[in-house]
């Protein structure tokens, strides 16, 4: 039995793309979305298609369903297009699709009054395209492909409302400092290539066939261990990881549906993704890279939840959000081991992918919901929305205790698992994690209070419920929020490929609710009813609180670094020297020689005596140079 | 005939043809008309080209001919290709093609103007297909001398200052590469009459002394045209005053003959030579690599930005060229091929714009994606194809030199790499800089609005671009084995260290 | 002495015969018909041109006084072009008023200087090559001085005739001692050998031969002559009187002076370098244009200079074609010059703005020769000046040619310049448009077809080349 | 020292000094005259050699020739009384350096040097023999140098000519 | 040959006169003048050739020739440049060198 058809899983949204970007001005503009709804929603069909047959069928092994060389580079590398099928990429596609699908059903509600309906859905179906071409790439360069696809249908998608300034802002900020982090990819990718030539991960992941020097060569890591390192650094941009996560915030300028599907579902899980992809080999050869991992996720996690805590703006909130939740799963990599039990780590780590992608849309495609409705993203402007828009309300709350990790919701599991995997390995990191736990349970409730509760403003025009065809896809999610939590997920997903037997760890799941009910708790007594409570919490935090809505100022240095250092400190220095160094050198060649000719004009006087002195002279100083030669 | 000397016939008939055309309308038929006729051409001889190999035929150069000239001194026109010179006939081509379809309007002295650049165009295909040192030279200087010309004539701004020193400059490199043929010439230990050949000198030896001497010559003769740092600044002068087809031509092909001279001339014909100082030019390549794409993040001059942002990856050519190993010079003429058809692109699409806003400084336009929706879509392809998008050509041949440059172990050749690796961020940089300013945002002027769409040659000109574009970047795998084939003549006599 | 070896000497006789000819017409002419002579001066030296490409024997006569050999033969030829095209391009100054009664005479003077170089080049003995070189000045000093009413005119035939006969001074200085040490002034007899006496004897002589060809330092009478000559005089002084000195100083250079070879390699190597650079600058800044051709060709002999310097047979032959080239680029060029000069009296570069709006073929032709003379493929100048550079890095002179290819930048420079001035340069009144006579456009036709033929056409060079190889290996 | 040897010395004073005169004398018709005394004192060595011919040809040509030419040119161009300006100082100085320097480097190498006389072949300057060997057309004879010189004369004759006589400024129609 | 006169005497005495020229043709304001220095510089050069021809080559007489054509193209020369300093006075009324500058750099 094949898995040929897989490839159309890939090719329906790049046709799509085509058909879109091509017919833009000719195709009625109701069909192009439909047209893109169809191919993915065939895509997510045969994904489904595909996960049945692949986790019934006995053997957990890589599958390589096509593969063809795309361009060779000598005669061991080689980059090729395939499609590989393994455990993380058929779970990826299920996620992706499925995620994909109900955004392309809610936009068709949601950017009705949009202009640009076929630019925007022909950009979506080019991002579903380059993330399942990401997902199962058969080569680290496949990968590296993809990542830059979908890099640049992210920040198409940012910037779809090119006419505002700070969307521009946005859009290429998102771009440019996951380009750098994708520099770091890149070399890594190099360096990995040069020392086991190959791209292929067919070889990468089984390490037992490679070997690697492991003296340390440089800041005393050894190559490898540099290698995946820059590796991370490139999973790191596209995951949001600090101190690379400031475009994720920005990045929610883009419409909303965008920001559910790309900067809470998908894209910036593909850094977990790739560490996982990688897994074998930083487990067998770079533990410290590992350990890199594991803190760079840890600080992560609480650094973006502190801040969540004190926005206003109710995307910027679950952005920051998803970043914890994203550090969550670098952690939970970074703490794993390989093989058996000590690999709780990576199960988990896939497992809150999984469930947080179901989740965080939901909340994203809610907030898109409530933003529709009050055309306000502030949530000090909202306020008792729940008698407005009560189908919002109750999906809202749902993704609300899903995320807070409150059984028997998805998040629930998934954390439970993390927490569990984190506690055996790194008692500190695990402290932090319990704590974000109660920290994300009370910004969600923060948001949730406000909005749905708190004191009913006024608002231009009543706030009304959104359609059915924004609210059919949050059910879906809702419904996958509320159930996924019960799949045996490590029957199907370890870094082994041995089913790993889940249990819940009783002791940390009862902390960790603890934490998430007095979170919710604090929550409501701050912001169930105005008080003043929450003014003098954040009084008594004071400048620390201050930074944390300034997002610690992260943003600032990066201006200074690029706008003050680089811009003004190198590339008009060398602006300047180029036209008045370099090429004044050159423009000074020529004024010397004309210069030159004026200086020596007088020779030429019109004199026929001084002509004459000239001549005789030039003989004798010939002959002169001539005696004195032969001396 | 030889398909190879009917791409330099052709062009000549054109430009007679012109000589006794009328009217402008006439002029533009037979332009168009003969240029189309030399791109299939070109896609023929790429057809014959793959059918004679795999027919088996591995010889070094096919269509080759030698038709003696200056018999006493070994002179003679020889004359075949090779996979790269293929590629790069093909991208002249190209661009010589939609060249013609840019320069559309032009009314002042148009018969001067086309006859001028078909005989440039003339000058680049003579030297590609060229195996003769001699005649290669010739080809080289006929293909220079009419951007005085065209510059000075047809030009804007400090258009006379600008085509001095451009034409200056660049007879400078040819001027060192006298020096350098010369040498080669005498020096290598040939038995019996002297010859220019390319390849019998290539298979012959010249003393180690004399190639210190001669490399240098030839690589910084070709490299001024390739914009070597510190011997680019003809560029950004050279570029902003020349009218549209002509900077397309300049840098899209023109630029190119650098890197091929470098690679056919410099270092297959002086190994050694080119192992030992190979680190010098390096050093150089990388900083133009760097500083060209950082020099550019602050210009305000759509035309300076991209002849900065060409320093950047005509750098990244000779740069590639220096790792000496197949594989990067691989990449060297591919990124040749990416950067000749994205930068003819980028100056086509600048002239378009250029001819409605009458400005060509960013910050005094803005929103015109809205308005000219078309060519805004198509600069975005350019400016994505610089950046190094996959799917588009520029990430094959980026991709080609980093692999290949990583070939190389040792510290130097890592630090120099991984700088030039980090040009591709500042390049997002400028690129999304000039995106965010001059398509988006809000439209700048009202009278934006009265804008005409894109006509019909300007669709022509760029859809052809883009499509190569596409194809190259899509399906890279047939050119690049093409010139790989051919890179092992070359490659095989460098003795790496 | 037999008729037949009289006939040896048939490039002089002939012109000796058309001298006699126009003479006889000019008795006959009326006053009014004087012109006329132009057509007949035109005819006669075309013939006289065609007869010396006809077949000839070889040989030297008058007890080794007079050699003629094919290479000299394809020398003269080679001035009789240049010689023929000037003559085409004097008739409409000639046909101006003030010249009205004098055209023959200005013929005669041509014609007996064109006899002077004729017996220069095949001069076997150091008297008849003293002789040529007199002749070949005294009468172009008279024509210089022609335009009777310009100040500059006599000015330059003034400059002219002192400065040849001071030079001509020190070259007999040196040739007298040059006689002390050999004992003979027959080429065939003299054996030079290194001494001090000798080098100084050479060099006293080599500046004799350097002055005509305008070797710096021996230069500095150029520019003040081509500017003030009438501009055929100017373009017979830079291109005929200048190619004669040239091929004769490579004839004795690696014949007679072989031994001495050493001694006149370091000398031309010195004055070459300065030769080229010193005329580009001088030319950079030139509004003038008879000035700027005149410091142009002083900067042409210094590139010459470097087919000289080898001594070899290539570089001979390089030289001999540099010349052939020449001969057409620069006569195109002062045919342009002319033409502006008769028809709109403008000789400045301001006055050639905007010429291609009204004159473009003229334009044109200028560009081409300039262009040319640059060194610009495809045109013949181009392949003269590789085939020099290919002779100088035969000898090895690598650092020499590289000096010289860097002056051929600041050559291109001002080159273009006027190039500038006629396409780009814009202009309210640029010269009016107008027909040039016959004559001259038959000349500048003649030139455009020999620049852009001569390069492309090998079998010229190759015929050279093996002369050349003949002449060496005798 | 023998009475030759008085008299060649003596001739040779007086051309060198009468040539420095000629070079150096105020008044333009005077440096005529010093000049027809230095080439007259050439003459007398010519006699001494017993080359009477050229010595001949110097008298008539040179002294009666050119001289003649030059006076008369001095008469239609200048006032003989006139006194002629000098030439600045620095010129003097500069010149006299590169004189003096030009003939202590030139009698440097010419007294260095030692000349071997060839045997004397006997032949004497005698009107026969520069007769026969000035219409000789073998080796040794000069007749195409002679009648070269004839072309030479007659182009000069027309040179002179035509520069030296005046169109009517206005022409004649 | 003069007895008892060694021919470096006379060499001297040639060299003297030539450079005497020289330095009249670099310092004489009159055109007239510095034809007249030419003149003894030739002058010089003919008594090289004969001292030379006598002293070294008896009875060859190549040098006697020579002088004597070399005389008689100073006449020619002589007669064409008075021609043209003629020409100039009539132009400018006079033959001053240092007038004759119209043309330079």
């Amino acid at each position: 039995m094949g898995y040929q058809y897989t490839i159309w899983i890939v090719i329906l949204p790049f046709l799509a793309f085509v058909i879109n970007g091509l017919g833009s001005e000719k195709l009625p503009t109701k069909i192009s979305g439909w047209i893109a709804t169809l191919a993915i929603g065939i895509s997510t069909f045969l994904s489904y298609e595909t996960a049945f047959q692949y986790f019934t069928s006995p053997s957990g092994e890589k599958i390589i369903a096509f593969k063809t060389i795309w361009l060779r580079f000598n005669d061991t590398l080689h980059i090729d297009i395939g499609i590989l099928l393994d455990p993380i990429s058929v779970m990826m596609l299920v996620v992706i699709t499925t995620v994909s699908l109900m955004v392309f059903i809610y936009s068709q509600g949601y950017m009705k009054n949009e202009g640009g309906y076929d630019r925007y859905f022909s950009f979506l179906s080019l991002f579903s395209f380059s993330m399942l071409g990401l997902v199962v790439a058969t080569n680290l360069f496949q990968m590296y492909m993809f990542w830059e696809l979908v890099g640049i249908s992210s920040y198409l998608l940012i910037g779809f409302y090119y006419d505002k300034p700070s969307v521009v802002a946005a859009s290429k900020k998102a771009f440019i400092v996951t380009r750098f982090a994708d520099m770091g990819f890149l070399i890594g990718i190099l360096m990995i290539s040069y020392s086991t030539g190959t791209f292929d991960f067919e070889i990468l992941t089984k390490p037992e066939g490679l070997s690697f020097s492991t003296t340390s060569t440089f800041l005393g890591f050894s190559t490898i261990t540099w290698a995946l390192l820059l590796v991370f650094m490139g999973g790191a941009g596209k995951s949001a990881m600090f101190p690379l996560h400031i475009w994720l915030p920005d990045a929610m300028e883009g419409p909303t549906p965008v920001s559910a599907l790309i900067h809470a579902a998908t894209m910036v899980v593909a850094g977990v993704f790739l560490i996982a992809r990688l897994f074998p080999l930083y487990s067998a050869f770079a533990p410290h890279a590992l350990g890199v991992v594991a803190f760079i996720g840890a600080f992560t996690t609480l650094f973006a939840a502190v801040i969540a805590c004190t926005q206003f703006d109710i995307k910027r909130i679950l952005a920051f959000s998803t970043i914890s939740q994203i550090g969550y799963m670098v952690l939970a990599l970074g703490v794993s081991g390989y093989g058996g039990e000590a690999a709780l780590g990576y199960t988990a780590s896939l497992f809150h992918l999984f469930t947080h992608a179901f989740f965080k849309a939901l909340l994203f495609l809610g907030a898109g919901a409530i933003i529709h409705a009050v055309h306000t993203n502030d949530i000090r402007e909202m306020g008792g929305l729940s008698k407005h828009q009560p189908f919002t309300h109750i999906l809202f709350l749902i993704a609300c205790l899903t995320i807070a990790g409150i059984p028997p919701f998805a998040g629930f599991f998934s954390k439970d698992e993390i927490l569990a995997a984190v506690l055996t390995t790194h008692p500190i990191y695990f402290g932090i994690a319990v704590l974000v736990a109660g920290l994300t349970a009370f910004y969600m409730f923060r948001l949730y209070f406000i909005v749905f509760w708190g004191k009913a403003r006024n608002y231009d025009h009543s706030p009304h419920e959104v359609p059915a065809i924004m609210l059919i896809p949050m059910i879906l999610l809702a419904l996958g929020s509320m159930f996924t939590g019960f799949i045996p997920f490590g029957q199907f997903i370890s870094s082994d490929g041995q089913p790993l037997v889940g249990h819940i760890n009783w002791p940390v799941a009862i902390s960790s609710v603890v934490f998430a009910l007095s979170g919710i708790g604090v929550a409501w007594k701050f912001y169930m009813k105005e008080s003043s409570a929450s003014d003098n919490m954040a009084k008594a935090f004071g400048s620390m609180y201050t930074s944390a809505t300034k997002k610690f100022y992260i943003d600032e240095i990066y201006i200074l670094v690029t706008k003050g250092v680089i811009f003004q400190m190198i590339s008009k220095p060398l602006a300047w020297f180029d036209r008045n160094v370099i090429d004044a050198f050159m423009n000074l060649l020529a004024t010397k020689t004309n210069w030159t000719s004026m200086q020596i004009k007088e020779f030429q006087s019109g004199q026929l005596q001084k002509y004459a002195f000239i001549f005789i002279s030039g003989v004798l100083i010939i002959v002169l140079s001539f005696i004195y030669a032969t001396r | 005939m030889n398909i190879l000397i009917a791409h330099i016939i052709l062009p000549a008939l054109t430009t007679l043809a012109i000589m006794f055309a009328r009217t402008q309308k006439q002029v533009r038929a037979i332009a168009s008309g003969g240029m189309s006729i030399q791109l299939i051409l070109s896609f023929v001889l790429l057809y014959f080209f793959l059918q004679e190999r795999a027919n088996g035929n591995d010889a070094v150069v096919l269509f080759a001919q030698s038709y003696s000239w200056y018999p006493s001194l070994g002179i003679s026109f020889d004359i075949g290709v090779d996979g790269i010179a293929v590629a790069m006939i093909l991208l002249t081509s190209i661009v010589i093609f939609t060249g013609i379809f840019a320069s559309w309007e032009v009314d002042k002295l148009y018969k001067e103007f086309f006859i001028s650049l078909i005989v440039l165009a003339t000058g680049v295909y003579g030297f590609f297909i060229s195996l003769d040192l001699f005649i290669l030279f010739l080809f080289f200087e006929l293909a220079v001398i009419p951007m005085y010309l065209l510059i000075g004539i047809w030009g804007s701004g400090a258009k006379e200052y600008a085509a001095m020193k451009l034409t200056l400059m660049l007879m400078g490199g040819s001027a060192l590469l006298v020096v350098g043929i010369l040498g080669v010439y005498f020096t290598s230990d040939v038995e019996g009459a002297r010859t220019f050949n390319i390849l019998v000198l290539g298979q012959h030896h010249i003393p180690i002394e004399m190639q210190r001497i001669f490399f240098p010559m030839l690589f910084i003769g070709f490299g001024v045209i390739g914009a070597l740092f510190p011997f680019h600044t003809w560029s950004p002068d050279g570029h902003s005053s020349a009218p549209t087809a002509v900077s397309m031509l300049h840098a899209g092909v023109l630029m190119k003959l650098g890197g091929y001279g470098c690679l056919k001339v410099a270092i297959f014909l002086l190994p050694e030579a080119a192992n030992e100082m190979a680190w010098i030019f390096i050093i150089l390549t990388s900083i133009s690599v760097i500083y060209g794409a950082l020099a550019t993040v602050v210009q305000t001059d759509l035309k300076y930005i991209n002849a900065y942002s060409s320093v950047s990856h005509c750098g990244l050519v000779l740069f590639a060229i220096l790792m000496l190993n197949k594989t990067a010079s691989t990449g060297a003429v591919l990124q040749m091929i990416s950067h000749g058809l994205m930068t003819a692109l980028f100056f086509a699409l600048i002239g378009m714009l250029y001819s409605r806003t009458k400005t060509r400084i960013i910050t005094e336009m803005g929103g015109l994606m809205k308005v000219l929706p078309f060519l805004s879509v198509c600069y975005v392809i350019a400016g994505l194809t610089s950046l190094g998008l996959p799917g588009l050509s520029g990430f094959v041949a980026e991709m080609t030199i980093f692999v290949g440059a990583f070939e190389h172990n040792d510290i130097f050749h890592r630090v120099v790499t991984i700088i030039a690796i980090s040009s591709i961020v500042v390049t997002a940089v400028y690129i999304l800089r000039v995106i965010g300013i001059l398509l988006m945002g809000p439209v700048r002027n009202e009278a934006y609005h009265d804008f005409p769409k894109a006509r019909w040659f300007e669709k022509i000109a760029t859809t052809s671009l883009v499509v190569s574009i596409l194809i190259i970047g899509l399906m890279p795998l047939l050119l690049s084995d093409i010139i790989r084939d051919s890179m092992g003549m070359i490659v095989d006599k460098l003795v790496l260290k | 002495m037999s008729l037949q070896q009289l006939l040896l000497m048939r490039h002089e006789w002939i012109l000796i015969a058309s001298v006699l000819i126009l003479l006889g017409f000019e008795l006959n002419f009326s006053e009014e018909k004087k012109s006329n002579s132009i057509v007949v001066a035109a005819i006669l030296f075309a013939i006289v041109t065609l007869v010396g490409f006809l077949p000839a024997a070889t040989g030297s006569i008058f007890g080794g006084m007079y050699i003629t050999d094919p290479l000299r033969i394809l020398m003269k030829n080679i001035l009789n072009l240049g010689v023929l095209i000037v003559f085409l391009q004097s008739g409409s100054w000639l046909r101006t008023k003030i010249n009205y009664n004098r055209v023959t005479e200005f013929y005669l003077l041509i014609l007996t200087s064109v006899i002077g170089l004729n017996f220069m080049i095949s001069s076997g003995h150091f008297l008849m090559f003293y002789l040529g070189l007199e002749l070949l000045t005294i009468p172009i000093a008279a024509a210089a001085s022609y335009d009777q009413f310009k100040s500059k005119s006599a000015e330059a035939g003034i400059k002219l005739i002192l400065s040849a006969a001071f030079s001509s001074a020190i070259l007999l200085f040196g040739l007298s001692i040059l006689y002390g040490a050999s004992g003979s002034m027959y080429f065939q007899e003299v054996k030079f050998s290194v001494d001090l006496l000798q080098v100084l004897g050479f060099v006293f002589f080599f500046s004799g031969i350097a002055f005509k060809i305008s070797i710096v330092p021996f230069h500095l009478w150029t520019a003040d002559v081509y500017e003030g000559s009438p501009t055929n005089v100017t373009s017979y002084l830079s291109v005929v009187s200048k190619g004669a000195a040239i091929f004769v100083l490579i004839l004795l250079l690696v014949t007679l002076f072989e031994p001495l070879r050493q001694v006149w390699q370091q000398v031309i190597y010195g004055t070459a370098i300065f030769t080229m650079t010193i005329g580009n600058l001088f030319a950079i800044r030139q509004q003038n244009l008879k000035r700027f051709l005149a410091f142009s060709s002083i900067a042409q002999a210094g590139f010459i200079l470097l087919g000289v310097i080898g001594g070899s047979a290539l570089g001979m032959a390089s030289v001999i074609y540099f010349v052939l080239v020449y001969v057409f680029s620069n006569l195109a060029a002062f045919g342009v010059v002319i033409a502006i000069e008769e028809n709109a009296g403008k000789v400045n570069m301001d006055d050639y703005n905007g010429l291609y709006k009204t004159n473009p073929r003229l334009s044109l032709v200028m560009m081409l020769a300039l262009f040319s003379l640059a060194g610009i493929p495809p045109l013949a100048g181009f392949f003269g000046k590789f085939f020099l550079f290919t002779a100088a890095a035969e000898g090895g002179y690598y650092v020499l040619l590289f000096i010289a290819v860097m002056n051929t930048i600041i050559s291109l420079y001002y080159y273009l310049l006027v190039v500038k001035a006629m396409f780009i340069n814009k202009n309210d009144l640029p010269v009016g448009y107008f027909q040039s006579d016959y004559f001259t456009r038959v000349a500048l036709s003649a030139c455009v077809v020999g620049i852009l033929v001569v390069g492309f056409y090998s079998p010229v060079f190759e015929y050279i080349q093996k002369l050349c190889f003949n002449y060496f290996n005798l | 020292m023998g009475a030759s040897a008085i008299i060649f010395y003596t001739f040779a004073a007086i051309m060198i000094v009468f040539s420095f005169l000629a070079v150096t004398s105020q008044k333009i018709l005077r440096a005529a005259v010093y000049l027809l005394f230095a080439l007259g004192g050439t003459a007398g060595i010519y006699f001494m050699v017993n080359y009477f011919f050229l010595a001949a040809v110097q008298l008539t040509v040179y002294a009666g020739g050119i001289v003649v030419l030059i006076i008369f040119s001095i008469l239609l161009t200048s006032h003989i009384e006139e006194k002629m300006q000098k030439a600045d100082a620095w010129k003097i100085i500069l010149t006299a350096i590169v004189g003096l320097g030009g003939v202590v480097l030139s009698l440097f190498v010419i007294t260095n040097h030692v000349f071997i006389p060839q045997a004397n072949t006997g032949v004497e300057a005698n009107m026969t023999t520069i007769g026969e060997k000035l219409l000789g057309y073998g080796a040794g004879g000069y007749v195409l140098p002679f009648e070269v010189i004839s072309v030479l004369l007659l182009a000069a004759m027309i040179g002179a000519i035509v520069v030296a006589k005046r169109n009517k400024p206005e022409g004649n129609g | 040959m003069v007895e008892q006169v060694p021919l470096n005497h006379a060499l001297i005495i040639t060299t003297l006169m030539f450079f005497i020229g020289v330095y009249g043709f670099l310092t004489r304001k009159n055109l007239i003048t510095m034809l007249i220095s030419v003149e003894i510089m030739l002058n010089a050069v003919n008594l090289n050739f004969v001292f030379f021809d006598n002293y070294l080559f008896p009875g060859k007489l190549e040098g006697h020739f020579f002088s004597i054509f070399i005389i008689a193209i100073a006449a020619a020369e002589a007669a064409v440049a008075i021609a043209i300093f003629i020409s100039l006075y009539r132009n400018i009324r006079s033959i001053d060198v240092e007038e004759a500058n119209t043309m330079k750099h």
